[in-house]
Parts: C-alpha cells; structure tokens; sequence
C-alpha cells in the first residue's frame, strides 16, 4: 500500500496543469465563453494523452488506468475546462477518433426510473425536460447514450435536432434542447452501460474535486488581500472557520476519489461501486459548499460575473447533474451497508 | 395574543385582491431584462396604477399620497401582493423600500413634499450610493468626500453596487463631510440628482449575467446643500433608522412568495415522485421554518406596535429568511434534475425559473449587511456579548 | 391582530417563573434529582393553575387557553420542572383530581403503524422495546393512552407491573419498562385522541422552546464570564456566531410555538394542525441544537454532571420523542402543502 | 497510487484475526462502571494478554517490547481489532497512546527502560495532567508551577480533566518552569510518580454520571529531576510533537468501529423502516463520509510514510470524525425513538447503547483540542490565514 501519488503520477498532474494555465487561466475565460468548444484545443488536449489515458497501448492508447485519468481530471476541473470530456474519454474505446480528439463525443444518460425497470426496453426518447438537454449538443460528433439494457451510438454531426437554450446556467455549458433522438446502433451490452456509469461517476467526482480545490485557493487569497474594518478578513475567526472547513470537504473529498479511481483499477482492495458513489457524495458537496462559501467570503464581489466563483458554482451545478444526483448515490452506499459485499 | 384580522383588515383583503385580480395580468408580460427603457416604462407604469388605486406607499403617510394603513392592512397587502403575483417593485426598489422611508423619517417639509408623492405616483427613479469599493461590510469606511462650497456640497468619490444606476434620477448618496471626525461621526446624507454633472456610471454584470449594478464616479459634482437629509455629520444614524426599517417588515412579502413556491414545489414532488419519503421530509422541515418565520413576522409586527420602532430583532429576520430562501431555491433546482441546467422559462414546469432564481438568492446573503455582520450585531446589540479586539 | 403577551399573559408568566425559580433553581437539583416526582411540589403547580388552566370554570377550572398554557409550560421548560406535565393538563376535563393535582396522570402514546392501521385496533400492548417505556411509570396513579382508535384509561396507582430503567438517559424522568399493560378503560373516541396529540404536541413545542431559551441564556453568561487566551470567549467570533444562531432558532420557536397555540385557540385564524406541526419541528431544532452548542461553548465544563447544560440536551430528547419525532412531524406539513386547508 | 496490503499485511492479518476470535469471548464481559480495582484488572489483564501474544504497542520498537510494526500492518491491526470488538484501551488510554509514544520520541534511555515495556505489559497506568481550570483550550498559559530544589522539582497547582488519576501510577504532567519566559516557552515535561505525598485527588462526574475524570491537587510534591523528559523549558515542543501523533492514526480504528455501528444501524432500518426512503438517505450520506474518512487515514498514512512525520493534516482528520461521530450516533438514538430514553445495555436492539454512546461522544468536540481549536489551527498553520488580533 502506497496511497501518494508515484512520480509518473506526479509528472502527469504537471503536464495537464501547465497545459490548462496556458490555455484556461482565469483571464482568457471570457474569450472561452464565446467558443466552448473548439476543435483546435479538444486535440491538444488528446495530443496530451487525456482522452486515450486508459486505452491500451495496442489499441494506439496509453495503457494507463482510471487513477491517472482521474489525476488528469481533477486538473482539468480546477481550471473549468469545458466539453464533454467524461465522454469522450469513455469513448475512447468504443468510438474510433475519439481518443485521438479527431472525434468529439457527447453523451446522455438515459436511466430507467425504478418503477418503469421491468417492462421491456422503453424507446430511447428523452422522457422530460431535463432528459432533453444535451450538453455541447451542437458541437458534437456522436451522442453516447447510456441506457439500463444497454449502449447506443447515434450519430450527430452537430446536427441534432433541437433548439439551443438560450440562457443556459453553466455559460461554458451550451445545451442542446433535443425533442426527438435520431435512430442509433447498439454498440454495447447492459454490463458496458453499468460499466460506463461507474467509470463516468469517477471521472465527475474529480472534475467536482478539482472545483472544491480551486474555490478553496480563490476563496482564501482573496480574503488574504481583502481589509475590512482595518483588517484582512482572513483574520476573522468567522472566515478562518469557513475555510477551514472548506479544506477538510477537500481533503476528504481527494482522499476518497483517487480511492475509487485506484478500486476501479484494482477491484481486490475493495468494493467498486460503493468506493465510486461514496467517492462522488462527498466530491459532490466539497464542491457545491466550497463553491458556496467561496462566493459568500468574496462578498459583492462573489455576485459579479467577472469574478471566478460564480463559474464554478455553476459547473458543479451542471456536474452533480451528471449520471445521477448525490440523493441516488447516497442511496447506493446505503444499499451495500445492507449488503456488504463481504 | 391574537391573530385575527380585524373586518375592516379582511375588507381591505377582499377589495385589494379583487383589484389585483384584474391589474396583473392587465399590466402583461415584462420586458425583457435588457430593455432598460422597457423595465423602466413596465415597473414605473405598474407603479402608477397602485398610486391611482389608491395602494401605493401603503404604509406612507396619506399627506404624501401614502396609503397611512395600519401596521395589519399593511401584512394584509403582502399577503395578497404575493398571492396574486403582482410584478416585483423592480426599479422603483430604492425610493419606495428605502429613499422614501428615510425621508419620512428625517427629511425636511420640503424634501418630502418634493419627492415622497413623486415616488408614489413612479415618476422619479431612484438609486443606492453607500457601499464603496473599500467599504463593504465596513460601510462606515466609506470616503467619498463632500466639501462644502457655498449654497453646494462638492462631490468626489466611488460609489459600487449602485443598482439601476443609468436608469435613476436620484441617488442617495452617503459621503464624508468631516474627515477628522471618528469613522461613524463624520458621515452625512444626501439626495443627489443624477443628471449633475460629473457622474459616470459603469455597469456591472451580475452572476446572473444581468447589469442591474452600476459603479458609479463622482468628480466635482455641485449637489446644492438644501439636499443634505438630516444635520450635517448626523447620516449614520439616519442611515442605521433606515437599514432598521430595511430588515423588517420589508421581507413580509418574500416570506409569503416563499410559502406560495413550496406549494408548487410540493406540486412538483407529488408528479415526479410521490413516493419518496425524503423528499416529503426535506419540504415539510423547509415550510416548517418558513411558518415560523411568517409568525416571527406577526411577533415582531405586535413588538413594533408596543414600541413604535422595528426592534433590533429584524436582524434575526433577515438572517434566517435569507439563508431559507437559499436552501430552498436549492432544494427547488435539485429537484428539477438536469432542467436546472437552463435558465430559459420553458424549462422549468414549476413556473419559478427555479435555477436562475436560486443564483440570485446568493446576494441575499451578502446584501443589506452580510449573514456574518448580522450574527455579529445579534450577538453585540442583543445579546450584550463583547466586541473584537481590532 | 396584537401577537404579543396581554397583560394577564405576563402575569401569569411571571407567577409560574417566580415558583419555578424558587423550587428549582439549578442549585436544587441535586436534591430533586433523588425524586423527581413529589406529590406535594405537584399540589403546588396545580394551585398556580397550571393543570386546570383550561378547564372550564364550572368545572373549577380557569377557563383560559392554550395560548395560557403554552406560556406557562415555556417557564416550566426552562427550569427542567419534572413529572408528566402534559398528561396530567390534557388529563384535567378527563379525570377527576387531574386538574387539582390529586391525581398524577401519565401518559403513552401508542400510534399504529401506517402498514398497520387498516386492520380492526391491534391489541393495546407496546409492540417494541422503546414503546413499552413509560415516564414516571412507578409513581402515577393513572394510565393514560393515546390509540389512534381512542383514548384508554389504565389504573397504575403506582403499581404497574414492569422493571425501572436502571439508568434513564434524562435522570429527571425515571422510565419504567412495562412488559404487559393492565386492562383499561376506553374514555374517549378516536376524535378525542387525535385533539389530545395536537395539543399535547404543541405543549411539548412550549417545554422545548423554555430549553432554547435557558441554554442559550445559560451559554451566553457562560461565555462571557469564561476567559481564555486574555479575553471573554464572548468576544471570539466562533462563539458570538453560534450564539447569534441558537437567538435565530429561539425567536422562530417562540414565534412558532404561541402561533400554534393561539391557533388551536381559534382555528379560524389558520389550519391547527399545519401549525401544531410546524412549531414542533422549529422548537426542536432549537432546543436540541441549543442545548448542543451550550455543551459545545462550555467546553469541559459543558461535559461535567455539575453543570446544566446536560440535563437540557436530555430533557430535549426526551421531549424529541414524545407523540413523534420530528421527521413525522415534517411530513405532516409537506402533506397540508399538497393539500392546502382553504 | 496502490490500496493493497502486502502478503505479509494479509498474513499479519489473518494471525491477529485468529488471535482476537479466542481472546476476546475469553477475556468476558467487563466489571461495573464503577468498580474501580475491577476495571483497572480488566483493562491492565487485557493489556497484558495483547503483550505476551506479541501484539502490544504495535508501532513502538521491539527493543521496548513493542511489535515495531509498518505503517500498514498498523492500520492491519486497527481493523481487525475494530471488527473484533476487543476491548477498549481503558485505563491504559494516557500511556499507550500519548506518554508511551512521548517517551519514545523524547525520552531518555532510561526513562524508555523503566517505563515502555511496563506500560505495554499493563503494569503501569497513566494519566495526564495537562489542562488547568484556566487553561483549556488555551493550554499554554497552564500555571501549575514547579521550582527546582537540589535534585527535585517541587510542584504546586491544580490540574483538571486528569483521567483515572485515582487509578494511575504515573501522571505525564506539564509544570511551569520559567514564569517570566513567553507562555509557549517557560513550561516543562514531567514524569510524576502519583503515590508521592501532596497529591490530592478529587473525581469529576461526567455527563453519564462516571467520575473517569478528576481534579488533582498538587502540594508541594517533590519529583525527582530526573523524571524531566527533554530539556527543561522545552515541554511545549514536546506536547505538540506528540500532540500531532496523539490527532493522527490514533483514530483508525475509532473510524472503523464507526463503519460497523453504520453496518448495524443499516440492519436495525431494513427491520423497522424499510421503506422509508429518507433513512436510508441519512444512511448512505453518513456511511459515505466514513468512508471518506478511512481512505483519508490511508491518505494520510501514505504522507507520514513520505516524509517521516504526521503532517498537520490530522487536524482535519479530527475535526471531521469527531463531527460525524456525533451525527451518526445521535442518528442512531433517533432511529431507536424511546428506546434511546434508556441507558440501560437491554433497551438497545443495536447492541451499541447508543444514547449512551451519542452523550459520550459530546466530549469528542471538545478534548484534545476543540474543534473550534482545530478549524483556527488548520486555517493558520495549513491555510496560511493570519492570526487574530489579540
């Protein structure tokens, strides 16, 4: 047992964060928000190794596991990099071009609610509103959607039917209101949908990781700088103990996520589905609070659009959206409490 | 203790609902957000046909248009207000929620024969100028400079969170007129007309992506001295009667809207997922304390009654409403799932636009003195406990 | 409208506070603790009025309200004033010598569960170890029992069969374990115990509201007069915050909690149940979060049998657990949510 | 990155296991709570028996009777005691997870000698005599004096919180030995003996009506010089070195046990509620930050392994288990209902007395540095956030 980073873990972790304070510091946001996503950068972001981290090196990948992916994503969500990166990482296997970036892959997560889960197969349509938003649904090449008996591959070619939202809350989050799915191929069996699923939830725990980590940093050098009644008002025992608690959502938060991420990769040391839903619970509210917190302690400031903290309340929002809310994932962990796998 | 209306409240109910009946939905749909001639012309217009119906200032004395009802008529117009979803005070928020009220109180015969109906009847606009960059929290910290020069203050200083700013024809403004005097006791009170000149306004973009703030420069505006509400150097504590007068009954009207939205939510729930226990269970705690809260509304209405002044307890009003009002909206785009992730009308079946709603409740928390400066002036002002070392 | 305490409201607070501060004042409880229950300190309530309040005046009652009563249990709350308060109040137009405290009356609640309801009434017998626990048991003359088809009366004249609790957790209420209940007399129908569980509900909100209102009085002394690191810990942020909260909780509970009485006073002024219920979820939050930070703020101290603050945070719980916990409560009122009153 | 325990970890594992299944059922249930000489046999019997099995002081080095185990076998060990349910460390708690480790990092070889392998065999009980009436959180401004005399100090003051000092053979004890250094730098480590004449003791009830806890007096006593640990002046140093062991792995095993309470609460809900959606959520919600919590403790472990030394991360670690200690078992008395409003072992299906156990777990956010104290430290000492005026 060695649960630290290795140095190939470490060098992996400086190469993305370079890459993304090159490209997705703070004060190129806005340049960003015109273009989310762009074709240039998604291949950079390939020719790094990000999507094809996992792919084995047979298959032109980079044989490593969800550890160094998750690595890689916890980056990735410090610095708001937007895209469907779960998927197209996801992909990377299914989906030819897609770890190589030439291919941008979107996806949806087409879950059976527990009362509709015996009758057979319902027909791939998005059955509410929320259903019906498709992240990058413009932009993308191919929608992955994930359903209970299975995987489809429906081709888009950023041409899926639908209305773009107009004003939609995560501005680096463009969503594609889609009343009606095209016909697709089934490319995978209901194991590789659960499969997928558990995957996916890990790499959202570190991009949610990745948020708590960024708006504790904001938050605290901001209060450092910031003097009210004569004072920095990180000297203020309320503030402090903001923060404080803000660190150990974080640290409990990263302790947990690589912990699945290293479960996934070497299911012996535990058991993989309750190590990814614990995992994702607490990534999930490290993020939303300290994103929270991070705007409350920024003040008037935390309420503008120039600011940093309002973004990444907004990708986390957009995040605990993602393969299930914490509620349903909470729910998990209780269910093997009942059952421990052994 | 008593919580009944009197008749005369309950026939005030019954005349202002049926009037309310037919004005909302006469008065249409809003403009859209960044229609500032259109917002002004709809929250103005809206404004001027309560002044005609005689239910504008509803608390105002009747000398100055106001409606002089008592502090009961005055729950019972919120309650409808928020019932029959009357449009949002909007642009008229400062002159009639805070300008006004203050003028009441410590303006001049004149200044309130000048602006009190005025303000009634929408046809003046008005704006905030307290907070300044440096001075948030700290308001008191504030340094824009007025210096007296003849029949005129010369103004000069930055003005931050000065909401409709472009759109207002006055501001009021909070400046420094004694710069030795101790921090509290050198600050005064004035009605500055916005079309002087020597203000500038920027706009800034809020987290909602909306420009409702402005900072605002002033260099060397001439404002004349007979627009100094109060004495000279005595603004803080007029600034304090007011901000008391903010943190109380003022939120009457959001704790009923607040109510009416867990309704629909409760609608929600029971379409979505009526069997999920934990939901019912987070619903029930989050209207348990918005009850509460309208009768923490009542207890301190019959306190304001006994005194005559708001107590100090509005700070604990404004502290538990605010932080509600965010769970709730939270709970409200939670429940929504990934239809949260769009800001657009249609995609909330709620009605509510319950994701672009909760953002907005973040600046609950901030505004009108932070969760943090409220704990701590209920912990020094009402519960007598020592202030920090500094 | 005048929500406010009338005059004769005050006098009537003034009047239980003054015996409340001479018969139990901190210093005594010591001595109380040896026996909780003295048929003479009962007397001596019951000639303040307070079991007969509401009883009519032709049936030597006070005629009052239960806006009354709840003022008078509040300062009985604040002072841990033992004994089956409330059984022996709803008790008093049931049972003769109730309201002159002759007669001690206990109480049990025994709803059934909603999966058992339906069928014919289930036997009166405590189904579970925590149902069989009876406050007081050894020392009441009278039984009475609360089922969702009637209100029963047992006669226990000190002698009902079962073992005393060795340590009950609150030693103000001493437990009696009942294996089996002697046969009783059924004294009202299923209307008359449905009204008993509201108004005993909202006199266990008025007990809580009295534990808000002394832990937060007894936290701020406390914090005042405690020094540490050369100052009051009153002027530590940490501790004004949590102070400033417990008023917050306080003043929604007092609010809350008279609302619900004067409701059941005059039902024309809102739905009693929806108000009953509310006040009971706000005043147990406040009273067991209350009685927490009390502990929390008086550090060590807070620990020690010596000092108040324990017997609060027990009394609280067993208040918490008397006719439903809060959760039960929570969702009667998401139920008049989805079913509006009026 | 690697979560797998080594062949030599799983044999450990599977010995120690085998170990505990014969031991425990045979050490039997433990005396009353207030059979003194009773538990202190019971405790110190069992200590015993982890020592002639060679499972004593896991960590500490073999030369001092200890098992000098890795990290890992380490955390091997608090596992499989956890789910053994063996008993608590008891009375042994001050020696072998706080004076022990002290010795072993500041110690002189003799006072290693004569006190390690007796503490490990259960020959000696310790307690600690750190806090005072007026130094609590604030540790440091401790008063209890000790002037040097020839060869002895003679120590005078009043300690308070000094568990089972009526039991203990030895007290680990902090003195002032500097009254006119800075606080942090006049205070001094001891060894004091407590059959020595002038210490007076005197129990403290505890909120479960246990008197674990005490007030020593201490008058004039006279300890021998040699019983200083490290260089005069320098006990602060001390304290926090062992301070920051004493926050570390220490809570291993507690987080553990914590996970078996949940496994249990789990099959007392599948029982009672096992519909009720909202319980299961509370469930999964506590479960997942234990989790969290254990794969921290790994984290955490993996650090010390780096550099040498537990980093200040154990703050966090505290901080956090003691807070959700709390809330599961308060949720484990609520989930009991009445059931809770007995102590009694008999009234609690779970087999945890749980309403005891919840009242217990109140000093948890309070000793060993608060958690007030814990959230300042980290946000100073992690955090880099500056200090409070003073």
């Amino acid at each position: 047992m060695d649960f630290q980073l290795n140095e190939d873990q470490e060098a992996l972790r400086a190469g993305v964060r370079v890459w993304c304070e090159d490209r997705f510091r703070f004060e190129k946001l806005a340049e960003v928000v015109q273009q989310p996503l762009a074709r240039e950068w998604w291949r950079e972001l390939a020719e790094l190794g990000v999507f094809a981290l996992r792919a084995p090196e047979s298959a032109g990948g980079v044989g490593l596991g969800m550890a160094e992916a998750a690595v890689a994503f916890v980056e990735l969500g410090r610095r708001l990099v937007p895209g469907p990166l779960l998927w197209n990482l996801l992909a990377a296997e299914l989906i030819p071009g897609a770890a190589s970036g030439e291919v941008i892959v979107g996806g949806l997560d087409q879950p059976q609610p527990a009362d509709r889960r015996r009758p057979s197969a319902t027909p791939a349509q998005p059955t509410d509103a929320g259903a019906a938003l498709i992240e990058y649904g413009d932009a993308i090449d191919v929608l992955l959607v994930l359903r209970d008996d299975g995987v489809q591959r429906i081709e888009a070619a950023g041409q899926l039917p639908g209305t773009l939202v107009a004003e939609p809350l995560d501005p680096l989050t463009p969503m594609l209101r889609v009343s009606e799915l095209p016909e697709g191929t089934i490319i995978g069996d209901a194991a590789l949908a659960a499969r997928l699923r558990l995957e996916g939830t890990a790499l959202t725990s570190a991009l949610l990781l990745g948020i708590a980590e960024s708006t504790l940093e904001y938050a605290v050098a901001y209060a450092k700088q910031r003097e009210q009644f004569g004072r920095a008002i990180a000297s203020f025992q309320a503030i402090k103990h903001f923060a404080a608690d803000m660190y150990v959502r974080q640290e409990l938060a990263r302790a947990a996520t690589l912990a699945a991420a290293v479960t996934i990769d070497d299911p012996a040391v535990g058991d993989v589905s309750r190590a990814v839903a614990s995992a994702r619970v607490v990534a999930g509210a490290a993020a939303r609070e300290n994103a929270r917190k991070c705007i409350q302690i920024y003040g008037g400031m935390g309420f503008t659009w120039e600011m940093p903290p309002h973004y990444y309340l907004k990708r986390c929002m957009v995040l605990e959206n993602t393969l299930g809310q914490s509620p349903s994932h909470c729910t998990t962990v209780a269910a093997h409490l009942a059952a421990p796998a052994s | 203790m008593d919580l009944r209306y009197s008749d005369a409240d309950e026939q005030f109910r019954s005349e202002f609902r049926r009037w309310l009946e037919a004005a909302v939905p006469a008065h249409g749909a809003p403009p859209a957000r960044d229609d500032w001639d259109g917002r002004r012309a709809w929250d103005t217009g809206w404004q001027r046909k309560l002044f005609d119906a005689g239910y504008a200032g509803v608390n105002w004395p009747r000398e100055y248009g106001g409606r002089g009802a008592t502090l009961t008529e005055e729950l019972v117009y919120y309650e409808e207000y928020a019932r029959a979803k009357a449009p949002y005070v909007g642009m008229n928020f400062v002159g009639i929620r805070h300008g006004g009220p203050t003028l009441i109180a410590e303006g001049s015969e004149a200044q309130k024969q000048t602006h009190l109906p005025r303000i009634l009847r929408g046809e003046e606009v008005w704006c905030q100028g307290f907070s300044e960059p440096v001075a948030g929290s700290d308001l008191a910290a504030l340094s824009t400079r007025a210096v007296r020069d003849g029949d005129h203050y010369r103004v000069s200083g930055h003005k931050i969170w000065t909401s409709f700013a472009q759109q207002a024809d006055f501001c009021e403004l909070l400046v420094r007129t004694d710069p030795d005097a101790p921090k509290h006791r050198g600050i005064s009170w004035l009605i500055m007309p916005m079309n002087l000149p020597g203000i500038s306004v920027r706009p800034i973009d809020t987290l909602r992506g909306e420009s409702d703030f402005a900072e605002m420069f002033c260099e060397d505006v001439r404002v004349p001295c007979e627009n100094l509400v109060g004495p000279e150097n005595d603004g803080w504590r007029i600034t304090n009667v007011t901000l008391r007068f903010e943190r109380g009954s003022a939120w009457a009207q959001d704790i009923f809207e607040l109510q009416e939205y867990l309704v629909d939510l409760s609608a929600l729930v029971a379409q979505r997922a009526p069997q999920d226990a934990s939901l019912q269970s987070v619903l029930g705690q989050l209207a348990a304390e918005a009850d509460a809260l309208w009768a923490l509304v009542k207890w301190q209405l019959g306190e304001t009654a006994k005194t005559g002044v708001p107590g100090l307890g509005g700070s604990a009003l404004k502290l538990a409403f605010t932080e509600l009002t965010q769970r709730v909206y939270e709970f409200g785009a939670r429940l929504l799932g990934r239809a949260a992730l769009s800001r657009d009308a249609t995609d909330d079946p709620s009605g509510w636009r319950s994701s672009d709603t909760f953002l907005n409740t973040l600046s609950f928390t901030i505004a009108a003195g932070s969760s943090q400066v409220q704990r701590n002036l209920i912990a020094e002002r009402i519960l007598g406990m020592p202030r920090e070392p500094r």
